[in-house]
């Protein structure tokens, strides 16, 4: 039997996928599924228009509770603005300004990492001293100058968060860059006279990715709550768009009396940063062992 | 079989590992017994579960996927297996101790080395401060540590790999134990320093009467430092015999094939034998002799039936049909 | 000699006895009692130091009113009442202000106020390094101040300042000359001393003002002992800390109105027209540029199609629908002036007419502190096709968008928060300086508010009738629109038994006249 | 060492002489403070003239040259908004921030290690399930939902706590549990997985082998060496708690450096938010160094050069 099994090549290609996913946070993988189709998707799934404000059902309850209708499942804010419909929405947003700035913050800290790692020297120096200054500043209160010095949009929000989210990548990277530079296959890629361009991308860059996966992926909550939080103090997404951190940060007036306004979207976050948090340590243990100071 | 002299005897001793691909059978029915003063050497590649068994007699099997399922380990007439967890701490290091694979990696980097043998001794004697000092010094001078008054306040990292190997040595003995298990513990040592640590532990030994378990994958140790061979492959003792019978008249095709694979002196370095295929995955063991699919004397019989032990010749054990 | 002695020593004890009797006893009736405590929101410039010549915001009021005597004083209709002046005159040319000062006040340690103290202050507060906040109204306009005698002081002026009796009334706290100067601007500030009807007990910058009655105030000796004046943020905390008895009274958010409504223990109080907002049309202040509010249909339209009443609905009443810029307190209010209907199909028909069948996209700018009603705003007219951008900057950003210009398409005019003064700066403010940064191209409103304000010296009557002449101007040329008029609410806890307020200034109590429950 | 701590101390100017420009030229681009301080009713005279004695009139490399100097000699300038020295009210914040810190560090070290050690000790057991699900939680709610869902239950529900301010112990415990409750998330991680690495290392076994009881392997052989990554985690966390915590300190009052440092920006105080900025910096390098240096007494093998 055995015999027959490791015989065919599709049942031992399942048995490597089963391998592969083994210990796969199921839950956290569903629940960022859906939250990526919301995002994409999220139009075709909204029982209400996100933004469109039903002044006559003004804090109605979840449709459990004494007063609730099916009509607004999770209820309304104080604007008579469905819940759920701006939950949906809200994920557009998260996702948006959550993968942007993990891409770009990613990005500029695998470009400044791979330069300073790699080149050293003065480049290193200089670069360096740039990332430990990015990062021994206080990041919310930049985060209010700059946003307060941009004005709040959507775009200021990801250019706040890119400019201070990218010195942590380049600080972990730059370290791994410095490892693989003394392994024997760039030695040798050395040796043979490829290009500093073409060793730092073809070599070594492919060998910081799965660093880079992680880092990215347990970003994601804190971009997320760092979002929420510029949003709080009104520095955030601008209303009407709904942005799950301001959607809390609206509700948070209302939080004795209308529970729920606040509640859902903080539900919301909760899901999702609990869920790329455990998708992340998944990652982590999956793609790097050793790594773990994050 | 069983005779007084026997400091330590393990009976039919199984340690299965539980994953999610099946039931490992790391170790599964080995049986040996160890004579006061003897060295009994444990041959087998990576994998087939001398780690393991070694591990199992001190009853630290990695929880909680492995388990001791069976046997028995009688050392000096006390069976371990049916002791607490608080009785083995005060047997662990005091009566049976080991010497670990990596000196590097096996003394603690945070604590001094003098600390380091100064506790062992502590948990399991009542002695007086300056007394335990004395014996820390005497244990270094013993391991060949020169002026052991300075080292002992420094750091494992201060310290060589031959060094801190002897060190480890040091804490193994510093309870006289009865049985001393030594897991691969020159293989990350360069050649020399190998050869010396061994010359230094086998003069120890006879001197002490220590009777040790030699865990490695070189013959060649087994040649210099001892008594008698076991030859483990996928979780049994397939061979086991005083050490010259065994060089000279190994009884299993994989001793045999083992032994062909040494470099010899006379031998150019193009015909170096090496055994095909690939150690059997423990989960999956085939239903009869586990060798069989890499044995080049197979039978029908090998594929169905696991052969039973067979005295070859006086004191020369064999698990082979073609010994029936 | 003994018996002497002895009827000496129970004469002595008698006399004691009785004092101590007879003051335990008033004691009793007419001391202040008990503990008072409000919570208050803090915006960026609260009060820092008790200076009150150095009050640079607007809000920070809250302290200086308890601790310092004013020279007048409004009663709860909003009138002005005599507070340390007795009586008060301005000359037939407005030039000069007579203020004839009452004998019975006293600072905290004793000294009676005088003329030489009104005059100190005054010229304190032009002192531009204190940065007080009406200093350079005073700078521009105040010619000198003379001590007639201790109880008559007159303010010569280089020009009418038809504002210059509302400073009086709300900024200008009267200082001791002799202490300030003794101790200097830091000593005071370290430990201030005014004549006011409650005395510092301790104070820490932004958190918490401690004031004990002053038994000997010369208008109201308090009913209460004690206040507590704290600072607290957000509105929730705060109506937790009343739920909880930790404050007796709170400056209550709109939305916790029908929570407060629930609890039959918590009274709400209301201070009326406090503020005005109007609708706003930048684009009127750029000739240059070309908008679609040019057109007076358009901005018609812009008002038709916002619903008033629902967005007095939407926050409990803490805004109401209003269609003046007066305010009932003012002269000249005219009650037949209601607010433009909710007519949205006379929105769009406006707007098709003007060219925009289908609308036109613009930028709303709204103020942060109010989210719910710009939020609504904009999503009422984006019903009729006026696509407006929601752009709600903080205060900081606000200021860098009136120095750079910034404002366009349509906003929430922010009326002046002193509505409670007189109508002339009330008016004026929606013409020209800081709060219309749009300005205006209209030389005959600046004309008829010039009228206006010498309208002042000639008697109410004459005064009204300019407020109306103004109000119908602005109102016809649609430079801007009245919207709201929002009313401020506080939430009383159950010890409070009374309360008095003024209208329309919402910061300013009559702490002084506050009763608290007897147990 | 000496020659190391030089060296770091020379990058550290460097760092803080890039944020100072960094946070001087941003602030100063964020907008006027002087139309928010001038009344509605102020000329345009009256506003140059406020300007002018603000020193906001000169050229901005002036003013940035007035401000570094000043710094170098420890003046950071008069706050604008409560005309007092900067460094004099950030002082009178600071013990504030110290003790909520403080308690709120004492928490997390004290609930996060236990937790991350015992999860460690028996991996995929209740507590470890639960430890994870308590620090997931942890990074996961906003603080802010946390604070107000406390003020809720605790003192309007139940009357226990008083709702915001300070003063007494009582006032101390929903602010530090609140804050706590974050950084015990990451400490518990990092403890746990810290534990878990050396666990599984040779000198562990080693130390089981030796006969030591499970006690000392854990508390002794263990934790000791687990506690490198942990004083780095828990130094950068006491790092963000002294320099403020924004959010928590709005919800429930408390008079620190974070709500100091928003209401300066909300009102354009400059020197103060430079002062605060500068300050939290200069901890932050400061507490590295320190750090470093401290991981050369845990670690004997750590030698900087």
């Amino acid at each position: 039997m055995e015999h027959i099994l490791t015989a065919l090549p599709w049942a031992r290609r399942l048995t490597q996928v089963r391998q592969i996913l083994r210990h796969v946070p199921v839950v956290s993988v569903l629940i960022l599924l859906v939250f990526i189709v919301f995002g994409i998707f999220g139009n075709y799934f909204m029982p209400h228009e996100a933004t469109k404000a039903h002044f006559g059902d003004v804090l109605t309850p979840p449709m459990w509770q004494e007063g609730g209708s099916a009509e607004y499942i999770l209820g309304t804010d104080h604007l008579g603005r469905d819940i759920l419909s701006r939950i949906i929405g809200g994920a557009t947003i998260s996702l948006e300004v959550g993968f942007i700035v993990i891409f770009f913050a990613g990005a500029l800290g695998v470009v400044v990492a791979l330069l300073s790692g790699y080149l050293g020297g003065r480049i290193d120096a200089v670069l360096m001293r740039i990332t430990d200054m990015f990062l021994s500043m206080p990041f919310l209160m930049i985060a209010i100058v700059l946003a307060a010095v941009l004005g709040a949009s959507t775009k200021n929000i990801i250019i706040v968060l890119v400019t201070l989210g990218w010195a942590g990548y380049a600080r972990v990277l730059r370290g791994e860059v410095l490892r693989i530079k003394e392994r024997d296959f760039v030695l040798l890629a050395r040796v043979a006279r490829c290009s500093k361009t073409r060793i730092m991308l073809r070599h070594i860059f492919p060998n910081i990715v799965n660093t880079l996966v992680v880092l990215g992926t347990l970003q994601l909550g804190q971009v997320i709550i760092a979002e929420s939080s510029l949003s709080f103090l009104g520095l955030g997404v601008p209303p009407p768009a709904p942005a799950w951190g301001s959607m809390v940060g609206d509700g948070r007036d209302l939080i004795f009396s209308a529970w729920w306004v606040s509640f859902f979207p903080g539900m919301a976050i909760l899901f999702v940063v609990m869920s790329t948090n455990l998708l992340g340590d998944w990652l982590r243990i999956r793609l790097d062992p050793k790594f773990r100071q994050l | 079989m069983i005779s007084n002299d026997n400091v330590l005897e393990v009976q039919d001793l199984k340690t299965h590992f539980y994953t999610s691909r099946g039931v490992v059978k790391a170790v599964d029915g080995v049986s040996f017994a160890l004579k006061r003063g003897e060295a009994l050497g444990l041959v087998g590649e990576s994998g087939c579960g001398k780690s393991i068994t070694c591990f199992s007699l001190i009853r630290l099997v990695p929880r909680p996927a492995g388990r001791i399922v069976g046997g028995k380990v009688l050392l000096e007439g006390e069976d371990l297996l049916t002791k607490n967890e608080k009785e083995m701490t005060k047997i662990r290091g005091k009566r049976i101790t080991m010497i670990l694979q990596d000196p590097m990696m096996s003394l603690n980097p945070v604590f001094t080395i003098g600390e380091q043998i100064t506790e062992t001794i502590r948990v399991h004697q009542k002695l007086g401060k300056m007394e335990i000092w004395e014996k820390v010094k005497e244990m270094l001078r013993l391991v060949r540590i020169p002026s052991p008054e300075v080292r002992m306040r420094e750091y494992p990292h201060q310290m060589s790999g031959g060094m801190r190997q002897r060190i480890s040595g040091a804490i193994a003995l510093s309870c006289q134990p009865s049985v001393l298990i030594a897991d691969e513990a020159t293989t990350a040592l360069d050649v020399t320093i190998q050869a010396q640590f061994l010359s230094l532990f086998k003069e120890i030994q006879e001197q002490a009467n220590l009777s040790m378990i030699v865990v490695t994958h070189d013959f060649g140790i087994v040649a210099r430092a001892c008594d008698r061979v076991a030859v483990m492959y996928a979780g049994k003792i397939v061979e086991n015999a005083e050490t010259r019978e065994l060089f000279n008249n190994p009884a299993h095709p994989y001793t045999i094939a083992l032994l062909n694979s040494l470099p010899k002196m006379e031998m150019k370095v193009d015909t170096l034998y090496s055994i095909e295929g690939q150690p059997p995955e423990l989960h999956a063991l085939p239903p009869g002799c586990s060798f069989a699919p890499r044995c080049s004397h197979v039978m029908e019989i090998c594929q169905r039936e696991y052969p039973p032990q067979k005295e070859v010749a006086p004191g020369h054990f064999a698990r082979c049909w073609l010994k029936g | 000699m003994k018996g002497v002695k002895l009827a000496v020593a129970v004469g002595v004890f008698a006399l004691i006895s009785v004092f101590l009797v007879s003051y335990s006893f008033s004691a009793e009736t007419g001391e202040p009692k008990g503990k008072f405590t409000y919570v208050s929101p803090s915006g960026a410039w609260e009060f820092k130091q008790i200076d009150p010549h150095t009050i640079v915001g607007s809000s920070a009021q809250e302290p200086s009113r308890i601790l310092f005597d004013y020279l007048l004083y409004k009663d709860p209709d909003g009138q002005l009442v005599p507070d340390l002046a007795e009586k008060w005159e301005i000359s037939p040319d407005g030039l000069k202000t007579s203020f004839y000062l009452t004998k019975k006040a006293k600072f905290w340690d004793g000294t009676p106020v005088t003329a030489k103290d009104v005059k100190f202050s005054i010229e304190r507060c032009m002192r531009p390094e204190l940065k007080f906040l009406r200093g350079g109204q005073l700078r521009r306009t105040v010619d000198r101040v003379e001590v007639v005698n201790d109880y008559h002081v007159d303010v010569h002026f280089k020009q009418f300042d038809p504002a210059f009796i509302d400073v009086v009334a709300e900024y200008l706290a009267i200082m001791p000359k002799e202490y300030t100067e003794k101790v200097g601007d830091d000593g005071f500030a370290e430990k201030p001393m005014g004549s006011g009807p409650f005395r510092l007990v301790s104070f820490r910058a932004d958190a918490e003002v401690i004031a004990e009655a002053n038994t000997n105030h010369h208008r109201k000796v308090p009913y209460i002992k004690t206040v507590v004046l704290k600072t607290v943020k957000e509105p929730a905390t705060r109506l937790a800390m009343l739920k909880t008895g930790e404050a007796d009274m709170i400056f209550l958010f709109p939305g916790h109105i029908p929570e407060v409504q629930k609890d039959p223990g918590i009274k709400l109080m209301w201070t009326k027209h406090a503020f005005l907002r109007t609708l706003i049309y930048y684009d009127m202040g750029f000739p240059d540029e070309p908008s679609p509010f040019k057109d007076k249909r358009v901005r018609m339209a812009v008002s038709y199609a916002i619903d008033r009443e629902a967005l007095s609905k939407l926050l409990y009443g803490a805004v109401e629908p209003w269609g003046s810029f007066l305010a009932p307190y003012h002269p000249g209010y005219d009650p037949s002036r209601t607010p433009d209907p909710y007519d949205p199909k006379k929105a769009k028909e406006l707007l098709a007419a003007a060219g925009y069948p289908n609308g036109f996209d613009t930028v709303f700018t709204g103020h942060i502190t109010e989210p719910t009603l710009w939020q609504a705003t904009v999503a009422m007219l984006n019903e009729v096709g006026i696509r407006a951008r929601l752009d709600m900057p903080e205060a900081g950003t606000w200021a860098r968008y009136c120095t750079e210009g910034k404002f366009r398409g349509i906003g929430y005019g922010a009326g002046p928060w002193w509505a409670g003064r007189g109508p002339g700066s009330c008016l004026e403010a929606h013409v020209s300086g800081f709060w219309a940064p749009e300005g205006h191209p209209y030389p005959e409103l600046k004309e008829s508010i010039e009228n206006l304000n010498k309208a002042i010296l000639k008697g109410p009557e004459e005064e009204a009738k300019a407020a109306r002449a103004v109000d119908d101007l602005m109102l016809e040329k649609w430079t801007r629109r009245p919207l709201l008029f929002s009313n401020v609410v506080f939430a009383a806890g159950p010890r409070v038994e009374s309360y008095q307020n003024i209208p329309g200034q919402y910061w300013a109590f009559r702490l002084e006249y506050l009763k608290l429950k007897q147990k | 060492m000496a020659n190391y701590i030089l060296k770091r101390l020379w990058q550290a100017l460097i760092c803080l002489i890039g944020i100072s420009v960094i946070i001087f030229f941003l602030s100063h681009l964020s907008g006027d403070p002087v139309l928010l301080m001038a009344s509605p009713e102020a000329t345009q005279e009256d506003i140059e003239e406020l300007r002018r004695t603000l020193g906001l009139d000169k050229p901005l490399y002036v003013q940035y040259w007035v401000f570094i100097s000043g710094v170098v000699q420890g003046d950071f300038g008069q706050s604008i908004k409560w005309s007092k020295p900067c460094i004099d009210v950030w002082l009178s914040r600071f013990p504030n921030t110290l003790l909520l810190g403080s308690a709120a560090m004492a928490f997390s070290l004290i609930v996060g290690i236990l937790t991350g050690v015992l999860s460690a000790v028996k991996v995929g057991g209740w507590f470890d399930k639960f430890g994870k699900i308590f620090a997931l939680m942890g990074q996961s709610l906003p603080v802010f939902w946390v604070g107000l869902m406390l003020i809720l239950i605790f003192s309007v529900n139940l009357g226990w706590l008083p709702t915001s301010g300070h003063g007494s112990w009582k006032h101390l415990i929903m602010p530090a549990f609140t804050l706590g409750w974050y950084f015990t998330a990451a400490t518990t991680r990092l403890s746990r997985s810290a534990m878990l690495d050396v666990l599984d290392s040779e000198y562990i076994k080693m130390a089981r082998v030796k006969g030591l009881p499970e006690y000392l392997v854990i508390m002794k052989h263990a934790f000791r060496n687990a506690l490198i990554p942990i004083i780095t985690l828990a130094a950068l966390n006491l790092i963000m708690l002294l320099n403020g915590t924004v959010i928590t300190e709005v919800v429930f009052n408390w008079e620190g450096i974070g709500r100091l440092v928003v209401d300066a920006i909300f009102a354009r105080d400059y020197p103060l938010v430079q002062c605060c900025v500068l300050i939290a910096s200069m901890l932050f390098i400061a507490t590295n160094l320190f750090v470093d240096i401290l991981y050369a007494y845990i670690d004997p093998r750590i030698h900087y050069h």
